[in-house]
Order: structure tokens, then C-alpha cells, then sequence
């Protein structure tokens, strides 16, 4: 890494992603409406329970109503076995395909994925994978996110406000596939940009124990380094653990918190000032993208395996312009609406 | 008829020789059975192409093997007086050894089970020690060990979920089947059987009735009641290793949390269970019943497209409310489960 | 502690406690059927009645505990007071109880026990426990006896436990600021005591008699009744009997009016033992309170043991079954030849065809969730066990042993807490007695049976013994000792003081015996307590 | 000195006149606190400046204390032998009422914490009356209830977490500080000192232990044992409410999850607590000895920078071991709790 940190690169990246996203189509116009006739898609998000992978899936059941074709959700509570019995609905309902959305590991159902092939059914993942992993080669079709370049844009952020004297405590849980490619993007960026003098710890703190062991860990990370300016609770549903660990450790001014998802209440605390900056991604957007890569796969046109979502900077400057109370899909602007619509023909 | 007298009849109360008929005890016998058809049928009227179709039966008579064979794990340590708060915990042990022993090590799949199984015996030893030397409510030591495994679990796993099982054993449990519905189901319908038979009709079984009811009475008559307890606390580590490997086997991975998630509908399986079938007592049809009871509600909803909280309240409200019923077939009147 | 004064018993005067029409049905059938009697002030009245004839029951009525049917009337000292009683009326009233089985909680402090009434219907901002401990030790001082107010009642010996209770009641009913005299119902207090522990009972039931208080006194020992009651009510089948005036009664009458049938009071045949070869026998047994005891016991005999409690006498069928260490000591019995007592277990007691029955009837004897048959079975199971348990066979098999030993109803499906405590102790018998045992062991076999049940369960280990089977009971009624023994040993201070054969085992020797040998304990006790009184 | 006697006269020792220091009884009744003590002197010799520092223990102390108040939640019914498994979801659901109502809906904080607490005296009574009029186990009742309040949760929040509550909230729970301590700390201290003076002070607390130890002996006593369990159960609910507005005050916001974490800390806490102080007992003071002797093993490891793996090791580990000591020192005899 250099030796001074390089803070125009950081800022450059930070600019990028601070003005709202404009819209240019992923590949060529097809008509939607027609190829998809008849089909129907089972989508599982990864529990119905998780306000981001439900909305998503809503979205998707609106777009795929709007297109005349239909794609069920498949209500569960994160119990893998749930999971297979939606795999077992679709083979035997005749689905063309399921939708493994936002954390349905491939990897746990083996199996059924085995049986869904020889049924015929196709196997999409969407938003689990990070565009440098390699996907679970039982997986016909993978939308990923680059999730790296997230942790980049995180890495950028601390540095540029910093001004390039980073100490971080980043919050991850290992069990969720990306997990390991996102701090990846975060502590590499970090070396790059900021240099040897930034330093990071990390902390693993698996989803079912996020309430018990976020709070008492980043308390005593913080008051074992009092030195540490910055926590980055990867997703930023963490962050409700966090900002009371600030808060009881008295060092709300001293540390700040940059994190990844644009959960509203996270917003919310955005423009509380509890949190500093959220990037977000537009679920609308997200929800398109995913059918859109999955229609062309099922209309057996040329596709691609990476979801076309831009990332987008909340900050004390523009957090307002998402709602208060926050809502979802709100304050990205709406060109994917539009432009999707034209994508496939609809008009 | 002669089976209903043949199970009941350990759990007595009604006149011998002069013996007619006795229509409550058979309503509160076989009511949970009733309301698990009636739920059937209603959902069959409302989707019957997805409901009742042969394919949804058997999956969900396949996918909820897994916790069947855990409540079996509940019931016997339950049926001798002790609480195993640690048997969720072991399914997911035993399942990360297999994936770590043989998906990531490539140890032969059976050296794996044999390991993991192992595993649950020693966890049995374990919980039976702290009970039965240090003389410790089985709750407490078992709410412990249970965190502490927990914790190995995390730490063997690095709390990642490890997949690439042999296809060997996702074939025995899931692909392989019989009338379509997988192989899974009819273990844990053995499992069942095999309870049953053993708790009703061999010595050692109805010994277990007595340890739990009357520890001095049991003592007294010559039983080795702490000898009986350890023997059932290895049962139930055992039985929760083989619900570890069945899980595994079912989703062909291994994962350090989700297995948790079977520790409360276990125990609420076996206290429904319990006032089923052969009321009064841990049982195993009952709880077999139970389990289906409430998977039929869960799948049903879900097939209707129902969000999912109605789940949590179907879930909870049916385990009291059925509960509730088989009470006042009872008139109400207390029974302490054992 | 002021008392109240003692009051002359003016005629006319208002009945201490009347009942009226008190009827109790559980489910379908009446445990009380219409009972209305009165007790006077300064009367002792007794009641007596068969197991389950209902007397428990309208002493919970009184209680409180349970509400009575419609129609039933309550007078205290002439005042109505509606039913069902509340919680703390009865203290109020000067209604003091000390139920059967005593109603102490033993995992809490004697303390706790002694204060649970105003606990229950006081409700207290503050308690100062220093303060009641040191009125505990008072009381307890009074009444001359020295129980730590902070142990737990589980620690303590069955007789001290039978004190707290006694001592709680007899605080309560003469509490102080009440114008009447209180009202005290004894049920079954006495089989927990030993013969002096039930003098110094009948020393303070007089005492607080005389203070005009009124008593009413359950027990199934009939020449209890004789001497403490003035007039005495039986019960039957839940229906009042008739009430008969002690003195002018005889015992017959009593067992007559109770059982509702003249009764064949049992009398154990003579036989001579004397070339009968010896069952079993010890050497030099230490433990518990024993401190070297040598006996044997010959097959066909029925051996009692007798003495004061902590005398050791009912420590002996628990160091030969194994279930309280023993320090030393040998067993030698044709089982197992000779065997050194502390490696004496249940398991290998039962190999040796040694069996226990012991006093604690429903806690270690047999288990009452569980069905009469299951209870039975349990030590045979493997008679029945070809490739799966033989069930029918084993109903038929309980069945027959119901009749066999006239247990009533002989339903081998009830639950064994269903059934009254004389037919528990028939099903019970029936238990140990089907597997040919070489040595029955008894500790109180009919504790709490009453006196036609007795008969039954007495002809019952007559017919085992004829069946050469040895049996040893330990028991503090030494009036049935006197009905069934070959032979009775005393015990004093963990050895064998005194040995009584044929006609010497009388009720009256046996306690004689027990007293002279146990002289110390016993007189000191009483006049202390007297004295506590007179202080008052 | 004369605090123990006091605090343990009921619970059995030998005061009064020939009274000797007891040891053993002493050793039992604050080896835990010793256990506590000597693990603070252990991390704070490792990393004095960091686990010693006034901010950290103050931090400790504030962050715990709604586990401290669920706890207290929980002995209530223990005491009277009642189960409550709903506290957990009855804190989630309090929460959740006070952020829908102060937060979405705007109404005025005061109104909203009524509505919470309303809802806990609900759940109280709906639990007692289905354990009570039913008859039917706590542990069943409290286990179906539980997870009927995480479905109203989840409908009632759209499974989203709620923020935007009144900073007052925060402000009187952990903003406001004393001696640096948040106030949530004495809030939790207090219902300590209230619990353990009702405990062994009052009547009424006594008849509680009455009715846990021997319903029939309380009846027969004259105590009114279903109205004491319902009001225990209600007292539950109640308590949960509470904790669940001080949960929603120190993350100033409420999750549809995240809150039943919760329950099996608070059952250990209760069980191990019972081990001390006034052992064989569930008490107050035991209990918050316990909760901080597990928070300030976990925080000293994860000072020490030890993978979050170690605290569930530390977590399990340490609960058994405690209360095997406790044991050992009064020579493996086994006590009932209640
Ligand atoms: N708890 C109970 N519940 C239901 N029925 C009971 C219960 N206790 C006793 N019974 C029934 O009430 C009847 C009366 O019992 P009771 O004590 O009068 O018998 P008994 O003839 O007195 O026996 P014994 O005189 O030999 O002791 C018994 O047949 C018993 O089945
Ligand atoms: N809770 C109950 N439920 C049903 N039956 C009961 C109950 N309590 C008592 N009984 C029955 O009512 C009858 C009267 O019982 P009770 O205890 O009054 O007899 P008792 O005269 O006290 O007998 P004992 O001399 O053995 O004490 C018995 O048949 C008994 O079995
Ligand atoms: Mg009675
Ligand atoms: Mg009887």
C-alpha cells in the first residue's frame, strides 16, 4: 500500500457514488411480455421475516403481475427445512424455475437441487454472491453483487473523512456467503488508499446472535482501543447493536458509523445523526434487475451474472430526500421504472 | 379396538372385567389425530391440487423426519424425569462433524457417523455427570452444555456453513424413497415403532415409568435409578446425533445455527404428544402426531400463500389451544406429564 | 403470653362448634353425606370411621380447603359464619388444625411452618425473622422441647416434625385477644408419636380443655379414644354412624359402630417355631441409631420390633435391605449366605429374596400416578416378558391378586392414589408377597389403616408366614404387635433391651418395656411440659 | 455480618442464642460473588488500564441491566413453581407496541409505555388463566403463548425494526448517567432491592414460597394458591413489559427479533443465582450476580480480543461449573429449587 494515503482516489470514489444513479440499459430490448408467457418462478427469499429479501421479493411478484407471468414467494422463517419443502412445491408444482434470494445458501440444499434438474427446474441465485466468487456450480444462474467494491466504497469513505487516519472495527457475520468478499474489499481498499497506518479489528457476529454479542463486543472493542474512529457494521441491520454500544461507551462524537443496505430505519438514524453514512440500493431496482437476468436466461437469450444495481450514498446531505420515517425504494430517483419498461417493450 | 386396550392399558383407570367401551378416554386418545385429518381436509378443500397431492404428502412427511427423530431424543430422558435442553444443540455438533470429517477432511462417510455418534454419547456422559454426581437440576446442566456446544460448533465450523457431503448419505436420507416419500420419514416411523414398543412392552421401559414417577419407590424396588438415568441421557445424546446426521443428510451440509431452531417445536411436539394416544405420558405416536399436526398447519399456510406470522400463530396458538381440549375432555383435571 | 381465663361450663351454654348438614361429593360419589354434630366448650370429641369414611374431608371443609355442598351451616359458639370459610377466617374463629400427615412443607424452616398461618391470612410489610426466632425458641421452650426454629423441616426426626405441627396448632388456638376459647381438630396426629410423645399430646389436649377450649380427635387406635374423648362421633361410608359416650362405651362397641359389622378381631394362631430353621439372621449391625444389634429370625415367623423412636427399632429393615448404610455388621440368610452388611443394596437384598415394605406408603412404596397394575407388576415384569410384555396376563394377574387380597374396588386399571390407604397397603403386600420372599421386611404396615382394613392386611402376612415366609415388623402400635408377633424385641439406645415371647406380648408389656428402657428420654420430657403450663 | 443473618435466618440457618459463625453456609451462599470478584482480578491484572477503567465498568453495569430485570421477570413464577418461557417474546412485544405507537403513530410516550405495560398485565392473565383453569403445565402454556406474541410481533412491525422513538425514552435509560453509570443500571438495582426485601420480609412474599413448595400444605394453610400464581404470572408479564421499555430505551429502537435471545441468559441467570446468597432459593441479589458474574467473563474476553466464539464456551462453561461448585461445597446434596 502506499505510504501516504491517496484521499483523491478515495474522494473520487465517494463523489461517484453520491449523486443519484442514472439509468442505462444491462443488454439488448426483448419483449418481456411474450417470451415469458406461461412461465412461473418460485422465488425463496431467505426468510420472509427479513424486511430486505421480503421486500424484494414483493417487488418481484408485482413486476412479474405486470409482465402476465407468476412468481410466488415462498413464506418461511430461514429454516432450512422450510427451504426444501419450497424446492420440493416448485419441482412438483411445475415451476420453470426457483429464485434463491438474498442468502439461501445453494450449498444447503444439495439435494433438492439435484432433483430440481432432473425435473427440469432451473436454479437462480440473486443478491448472495459477490461477483469474485465463484457460485455453486449446481447454480444455473447466479445475479451477484459486488459486494467488494461496496467494501471499497466503505474503505474510501473512512479514509476520505479521516482524512486518512482510520482505525475501524468491522462487524461481520461469517455465515453469510459475501461476508468474506466484502471485508476482503474493505481491508484490501484500506491497505491501498489509507496505507499501514490505518489500522482494523473484526468481529464475527453470527445473525441469531447479533443481540447478544454485537452490543457487549464493539462496547469492549471500544473501550480496549479508545483510539478506534470508525465501526462498520457490514449490514447495516447491525447497526441498531451498534449505535447503543456508542452511545453506553459515551463516545457517540468520537465514533461514527458507516454501513451497507439502506434499511429505512437505518436511514432514519441517518438523518438522526446516530449513523453516518448508509449505502443504499434501490429494492425496485434490485427486483428488476434479478427477473430481468432471469427472463433472458429463461427466454435463452445472452444474459449476465451481475445485477445491475448502483450503489447510493445516504448522508446527513440527502437522507431526507428517502422519507422520514425512511421507506424502502425511496430516494434513489425512479429512471430503472421507465427504463426497464422499455427494456422489455411493455411500451 | 384391541390396540387402543392394549396401549392404554398401563395407562389404567378403568374398570377390568366389567369393562364396557369408555368413549372419553378414547376421544381424548385419538382427538389430536382428529383435529391433525379435519386440518387436512380443510386445506385439501381450499388448494386440493397443491395440497393434496401425493408429491406435498410425502414432502412433508420426508422434511419433518428430521425433528420427529429429535422429539423421540426429548422424550426419553422426559419419560425417565430429565429435561435435555442441550438436544438441538448436539443435532447441529453432530452434523458439523460429519461435514467437517467428511466433506472437508474426506473421512470415510461412516468413520464420520460412527464420530458423530460417538460425540452424542460422550455429550450423554457428560450431561449425566454434572446431573447425577454433582446432583444439578438437568435443566441447568443442560442449558449449559448446550451453550457450550454452541460455542465448538462455532468454532469447528469457523460459523461457516460446510457443504460437499458425501451423495451417499443425502441418498439414504432424501433422494432414495419408498411410495415417493423419502427414506427419512420411514427411520423416524421406526424410531416410533421401536419406542413405542419399548416403552410399553419390555421391562427396561416400563422401569423408565417408574424411575421418572417415584425415584425412591423405583430405588426401593431394586431399580438403578441414576444407572437408568445415565443410560437415557446417552440415549438422548445418541438419538440427537442420529437427527444431526438425518439433517445433514436432508439438506447435504452442515451449518452452525439452524439446527437450533428445532429445540422449542421438539419440546412443543413432546407436550402435545403427551396428551395423545396414551395420555399422561410421553409418547411416541403422540409426538409423531403432534409433529404432523403442526406441519400440516405450518405447510398449509404456506401453500396458501398466508404470510408468514400467521405461521407463529397457528404454531403457538394450536399447541395450547389443542391442549386446552384434550383438558376438558378430561374435565380439567391436572395430570402431571411424566 | 396471656391465656384466656379458664371458664366455668355454664349448662345451656352455646356449642364451641356446630355443623350442619355438611355434604361433600367428589365426582359422583358423597365422601360426606349430611353431617351435622356439636362439640362443647371444654369437650374433647372424637371421630372415627374407616378410611375414606370422610373424616379428613370435613375437617377440610372446616379447613377451608374445600367448599362444602349447598346447604351446610356453621356455628361458632353460636354465631353463624358462611361457607366456604375464607383464608385466615379460621384463625380468626380460633380454629386451629393439625391436618393428617401434618401439612408442613419440609424443604422450608421449621420457622416458616410454625408462622405459615398468619403468613396465609396476615398480610405483613414487615417481618422481623430475629425477632421470630427468638419467639420460636420461646414457644418451643414452653412446650419443653429444643427445635432449632431454622432448620428445615426435612432435617428434622418424624416425632419432632409431628411437634411442630402439634405445637402450631395448639399456638394458634390460644391465640391471644379472642373472648371464647379456641377450637382445635387433631387428625390422626398419633401415629407419628411414640407412647410418651403421645402422653405429653394428651397432657396439652386436657390442659387447653380446662382453658374451655374444644377438641375434636381423629385417630384409628380405639383405646386412644377411649382415653382422651368425652364422647366420640363415628363416620361410615361418609354418613354419621352414631355418637357414643366414652365412658359408658366399650371398644367392641366402637369397632362395631365403625366397621357397621361385629369384626373378628384377627388373633395370630399359636405355632411353635422352635425347630423352624432360621430365615436370617444378623450379627452386630451398626448404623443409623444402632450400635451392635444381633437377632435372627426363623422362617414362619412374624418378629416384631418395638420401641421409642430414635431407639433404632425401624432402623433395622433399612440396614438389612440396604438402603441406609450400614457401618458394620453381618447378614447371614439362605439367599446369599453371609454377607457383610455394608454391601447390602436393594438389588442384592431382592436376590436374596428380601423384600422392604415401607412405612412411606405413597412417597417409597408404590407409585400413586401410576395404575394398581403397573405398581404390582413392577417387581415380576420379567415373568410376563416373552417378545413383548403380556399385558392381559398381567391385568389377570393383578386381578387375582386383588381378590386374593380383598382389595376393594379390585380394579387393576386405577390409579393407585385412587384407591384408600388400607387398599393401598393390601395392593402393596400383594406386590412383595406374590414373589415368594424368604424375609418380609415392615416398617408401620398399618399406619393410618383402619381397624377393619387391619384385619385384612393382618391375616394376610398370617397366611405368608404359614407359607413359611420370615417376616419382621417394626412398628410403634404395639397393639398390633401384640395381634400378630411370635416374638417382640425392644429396642432402647440402638440395642436390644428386652425380648417377649407368647403371652408375655401385651400391649401394655410392650410399652412398659419400651418406656423403662428408654426411662430417660421419656419422663424428662413430660413434667417440662406440664410445667410450661403451669407457668401460664 | 448481621445482613447475612438477617438474609439467611429464613433461609435456615441457626441463629438465636448458642448461634456459631457457620462456614460452610457462608462459603455456599458468596462463592459466586467470590468467583465474580476473583475474574474481575484476573482480566484487570491482564489489561488493567482497559478493564479496569471506570468507563468500563460503568458500562458493564448499565448494558446489562435489562437482562438483570427480565431475570427478576422470571423468578416470580419460579418462586411460586411456575415456568414463564413468554418473558422473552412479552419484551419483544412491549417493545415493539412502544416504538409502533410513540414512533409510526406519534402517540405521546407516556400513553405508549401504558399501552406496553397493559399488554404484559394481558399476557399475564392470559397465561394464568389457561395454566390455571385448564390446568395445564406452565412450561406448555408460556411455550404456546410465547410463540403466538412473535407472530403479533412480526404482523404488527412488518417484521421491519421501528426506530424514531422519543429520545426521552433513551435519555432516562442510558443517556442520563449517575457516577457514569446509566440510569437503567439503578432502575434494575432498585427492583433488586424491592424483590429481595418482598422476598424475605413481607407475607406475601413468603406465601409465594409457600405455594411453590407444597401447593396442598398452602391450601390447606389457607392460602389462596391460584390467586397467588395469577398474580405472580401477571407480575411476570408485567416485569417483561418493563424490560422490554428499557430494551427499546437502550437500543432506541425495537426489532422483531432480536429481543428473544433473551430467555435462555435469563433462565441461567435465575438457576444460577439460585445458587447463592440465599442458595436453594431463587433470589434477587443471586441473580444479579449471576448476570454480571457471566457479562464480565464475556467482556473481559472479548477485551482480550478472544474470537465471540469463546463466549458461548464461557457462557455454557461457566454456568455449569459455577453451580458444580456451589454443589461441592454443600457436598452434592441435592436441593429443589423454588
Ligand atoms: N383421590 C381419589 N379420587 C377418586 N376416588 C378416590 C380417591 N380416593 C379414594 N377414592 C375412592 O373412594 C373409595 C372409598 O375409599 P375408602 O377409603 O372408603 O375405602 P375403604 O373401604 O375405607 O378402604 P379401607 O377401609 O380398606 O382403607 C375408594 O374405593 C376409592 O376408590
Ligand atoms: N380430592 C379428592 N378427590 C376425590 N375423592 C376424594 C378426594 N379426597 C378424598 N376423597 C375420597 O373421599 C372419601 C373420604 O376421604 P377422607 O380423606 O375424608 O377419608 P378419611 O376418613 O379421612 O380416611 P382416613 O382415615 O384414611 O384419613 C374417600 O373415599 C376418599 O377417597
Ligand atoms: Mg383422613
Ligand atoms: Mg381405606
Amino acid at each position: 500500500g502506499a505510504a501516504t494515503p491517496d484521499l483523491e482516489a478515495a474522494k473520487a470514489n465517494v463523489e461517484a457514488h453520491s449523486v443519484l444513479p442514472t439509468f442505462t440499459p444491462p443488454g439488448a430490448p426483448f419483449d418481456a411480455r411474450k417470451c415469458m408467457a406461461g412461465k412461473k418462478i418460485l422465488t425463496i427469499p431467505v426468510s420472509s421475516a427479513n424486511p430486505f429479501t421480503k421486500n424484494i421479493a414483493t417487488a418481484m411478484k408485482a413486476v412479474g403481475k405486470e409482465l402476465g407471468f407468476e412468481v410466488t414467494e415462498w413464506e418461511n422463517q430461514a429454516r432450512p427445512t422450510q427451504w426444501v419443502q419450497g424446492m420440493e412445491f416448485a419441482i412438483n408444482n411445475k415451476y420453470s424455475a426457483i429464485d434463491m434470494l438474498g442468502g439461501v445458501n445453494p450449498a444447503v440444499l444439495g439435494p433438492q437441487i439435484a432433483e430440481a434438474h432432473k425435473a427440469g427446474v432451473e436454479i437462480f441465485t440473486s443478491h448472495l454472491y459477490d461477483t469474485i466468487q465463484k457460485p455453486d456450480p449446481s447454480v444455473d444462474q447466479s445475479m451477484a453483487i459486488p459486494y467488494h467494491k461496496v467494501g471499497e466504497l466503505l474503505a474510501d469513505w473512512v479514509t476520505y473523512k479521516t482524512g486518512g487516519k482510520v482505525n475501524a472495527l468491522i462487524v461481520g457475520s461469517d455465515e453469510i456467503v459475501p461476508t468474506p468478499a466484502f471485508v476482503k474489499g474493505i481491508t484490501d481498499r484500506l491497505a491501498k488508499v489509507c496505507g499501514p497506518q490505518c489500522r482494523y479489528t473484526y468481529i464475527n457476529a453470527p445473525v441469531p446472535e447479533w443481540s447478544t454479542k454485537i452490543k457487549p463486543s464493539v462496547q469492549s472493542a471500544l473501550i480496549a482501543d479508545p483510539t478506534i474512529n470508525y465501526v462498520i457494521p457490514i449490514y447495516d441491520s447491525m447497526s441498531q447493536f451498534v449505535v447503543p454500544a456508542i452511545a453506553i461507551t459515551g463516545k457517540k462524537n468520537t465514533v461514527k458509523i458507516a454501513t451497507f443496505n439502506g434499511t429505512p430505519f437505518v436511514i432514519d438514524d441517518v438523518q438522526k445523526g446516530t449513523v453516518e453514512m448508509d449505502i443504499g440500493e434501490s429494492i425496485g431496482w434490485i427486483a428488476r434487475s434479478i427477473l430481468d437476468g432471469y427472463m433472458r436466461k429463461l427466454c435463452g437469450l445472452k444474459t449476465y451474472d451481475e445485477l445491475y444495481v448502483p450503489f447510493y450514498i445516504f448522508d446527513s446531505s440527502n437522507a431526507k430526500n428517502a422519507g422520514s420515517p425512511a421507506g424502502y425504494d425511496r430516494g434513489y430517483g425512479d429512471q430503472h421504472i421507465a427504463g426497464y419498461e422499455k427494456l422489455w417493450m411493455l411500451k | 379396538m384391541s390396540e387402543v386396550r392394549d396401549m392404554d392399558a398401563p395407562a389404567g383407570a378403568n374398570p377390568g372385567p366389567r369393562r364396557r367401551f369408555n368413549w372419553v378416554r378414547f376421544l381424548e386418545a385419538y382427538a389430536l389425530l382428529a383435529a391433525l385429518l379435519l386440518l387436512g381436509a380443510i386445506f385439501g378443500a381450499l388448494r386440493p391440487e397443491a395440497f393434496l397431492s401425493w408429491a406435498n404428502i410425502s414432502t412433508m412427511l420426508g422434511s419433518q423426519a428430521v425433528l420427529v427423530v429429535l422429539t423421540m431424543a426429548l422424550i426419553i430422558p422426559l419419560t425417565a424425569g430429565d429435561f435435555d435442553l442441550s438436544v438441538a444443540s448436539m443435532l447441529t455438533l453432530a452434523a458439523m462433524i460429519l461435514a467437517v470429517l467428511n466433506a472437508q477432511m474426506g473421512v470415510s462417510l461412516w468413520l464420520a457417523i460412527l464420530a458423530a455418534v460417538a460425540a452424542g454419547f460422550v455429550t450423554g456422559v457428560i450431561n449425566a455427570f454434572f446431573i447425577l454426581y454433582f446432583r444439578i437440576p438437568s435443566l441447568i446442566v443442560t442449558l449449559g452444555t448446550g451453550t457450550f456446544i454452541n460455542g465448538i460448533v462455532l468454532w469447528m465450523s469457523g460459523s461457516m456453513t460446510i457443504s460437499g457431503l458425501d451423495d451417499a448419505l443425502t441418498d439414504f436420507v432424501v433422494v432414495r424413497r419408498l411410495f415417493g416419500v423419502p427414506l427419512a420419514f420411514y427411520y423416524a416411523l421406526a424410531l416410533c415403532a421401536v419406542l413405542w414398543y419399548f416403552f410399553e412392552y419390555t421391562t427396561p421401559g416400563r422401569r423408565l415409568l417408574f424411575v421418572g414417577r417415584g425415584r425412591e419407590v423405583a430405588r426401593l424396588s431394586g431399580i438403578r435409578v441414576d444407572r437408568v438415568r445415565l443410560l437415557c441421557l446417552i440415549a438422548s445424546g445418541v438419538l440427537s446425533a442420529g437427527a444431526g446426521i438425518m439433517y445433514a443428510g436432508t439438506i447435504g451440509a452442515a451449518d452452525p445455527l439452524s439446527g437450533l431452531t428445532f429445540l422449542l417445536p421438539g419440546f412443543a411436539a413432546a407436550f402435545l404428544g403427551a396428551t395423545s394416544i396414551s395420555p399422561g405420558r410421553f409418547n411416541a405416536w403422540g409426538s409423531l402426531v403432534a409433529v404432523y399436526f403442526l406441519v400440516i398447519g405450518i405447510t398449509g399456510l404456506t401453500i396458501l400463500g398466508i404470510q408468514t406470522f400467521v405461521q407463529n400463530l397457528f404454531y403457538g396458538g394450536g399447541l395450547v389451544l389443542a391442549v386446552a381440549l384434550s383438558q376438558l375432555v378430561r374435565h380439567r383435571e391436572a395430570q402431571e406429564f411424566s | 403470653m396471656n391465656l384466656v381465663s379458664p371458664r366455668p361450663r355454664v349448662p345451656g351454654q352455646p356449642p364451641a362448634l356446630a355443623l350442619r348438614h355438611f355434604s361433600k361429593r367428589f365426582g359422583g360419589a358423597h365422601a360426606l353425606n349430611d353431617v351435622s354434630l356439636d362439640v362443647m366448650p371444654g369437650e374433647v370429641l372424637g371421630l372415627l370411621g374407616q378410611n375414606g369414611s370422610g373424616k379428613s374431608t370435613l375437617i377440610k371443609i372446616l379447613a377451608g380447603y374445600h367448599a362444602p355442598e349447598p346447604g351446610a351451616e356453621l356455628l361458632i359458639h353460636g354465631e353463624g359464619v358462611t361457607l366456604p370459610l375464607s383464608a385466615g377466617a379460621t384463625e380468626r374463629l380460633g380454629l386451629a388444625f393439625v391436618h393428617q400427615h401434618l401439612g408442613l412443607v419440609s424443604s422450608l424452616t421449621v420457622l416458616e411452618n410454625l408462622r405459615v398461618g398468619s403468613i396465609a391470612s396476615h398480610t405483613r410489610w414487615w417481618v422481623n425473622w430475629g425477632r421470630e426466632h427468638r419467639r420460636a425458641r420461646e414457644t418451643f421452650a414452653r412446650f419443653g422441647l429444643d427445635i432449632d426454629p431454622g432448620a428445615r423441616v426435612a432435617d428434622l426426626p418424624q416425632v419432632q416434625r409431628a411437634l411442630v405441627a402439634i405445637v402450631r396448632a395448639f399456638e394458634t388456638v390460644r391465640l391471644p385477644g379472642r373472648e371464647q376459647a379456641g377450637i382445635l381438630v387433631l387428625d390422626e396426629p398419633t401415629p407419628f408419636l411414640p407412647a410418651a410423645g403421645v402422653e405429653q399430646l394428651f397432657a396439652l389436649v386436657r390442659a387447653i380443655v380446662a382453658d374451655g377450649a374444644a377438641v375434636v380427635f381423629v385417630s384409628h387406635d380405639v383405646d386412644e379414644i377411649m382415653q382422651i374423648t368425652d364422647r366420640a362421633t363415628v363416620l361410615r361410608d361418609g354418613v354419621l354412624a352414631g355418637t357414643l359416650v366414652t365412658k359408658d362405651a366399650t371398644p367392641d362397641a366402637f369397632v362395631e359402630l365403625i366397621v357397621g359389622r361385629r369384626v373378628q378381631m384377627f388373633q395370630a394362631p399359636p405355632h411353635d417355631l422352635s425347630h423352624a430353621p432360621v430365615a436370617a439372621a444378623v450379627q452386630d449391625v451398626r448404623g443409623g441409631a444402632l450400635i451392635g444389634v444381633s437377632m435372627e429370625v426363623r422362617r414362619g415367623e412374624i418378629l416384631g420390633l418395638a420401641g421409642l423412636i430414635g431407639s433404632g427399632f425401624d432402623d433395622l429393615p433399612y440396614l438389612v435391605y440396604g438402603t441406609r448404610p450400614a457401618d458394620g455388621g453381618v447378614l447371614r440368610a439362605s439367599g446369599i449366605g453371609e454377607r457383610a452388611m455394608r454391601d447390602m443394596s436393594p438389588a442384592a437384598a431382592l436376590a436374596a429374596g428380601i423384600v422392604l415394605l415401607p412405612a412411606d406408603r405413597l412417597g417409597a412404596a408404590g407409585v400413586g400416578q401410576l395404575s394398581v397394575a403397573d405398581n404390582i407388576s413392577l417387581p415380576v415384569l420379567s415373568e410376563f416378558r416373552s417378545l413383548l410384555l403380556n399385558w392381559p396376563a398381567i391385568l389377570a394377574r393383578a386381578l387375582a391378586l386383588g381378590h386374593e387380597y380383598d382389595v376393594r374396588p379390585n380394579d387393576p386399571r386405577m390409579n393407585l392414589a385412587a384407591l384408600s390407604g388400607g387398599n393401598q397397603q393390601k395392593v402393596l403386600l400383594a406386590k412383595w408377597l406374590q414373589t415368594e420372599p424368604a424375609l418380609l421386611l415392615l416398617d408401620e404396615p398399618t399406619q393410618g389403616v383402619d381397624v377393619g382394613a387391619r384385619q385384612h392386611v393382618f391375616a394376610a402376612l398370617a397366611a405368608a408366614a404359614a407359607r413359611g415366609v420370615a417376616i419382621i415388623v417394626a412398628s410403634t402400635d404395639f397393639g398390633q404387635l401384640e395381634q400378630i408377633c411370635d416374638r417382640v424385641l425392644i429396642f432402647a439406645r440402638g440395642a436390644v433391651v428386652a425380648e417377649l415371647t407368647g403371652t408375655a406380648i401385651t400391649k401394655a408389656n410392650i410399652a412398659e418395656h419400651c418406656l423403662r428402657g428408654g426411662a430417660v428420654g421419656a419422663s424428662e420430657a413430660a413434667p417440662a411440659m406440664a410445667q410450661g403450663f403451669g407457668t401460664t
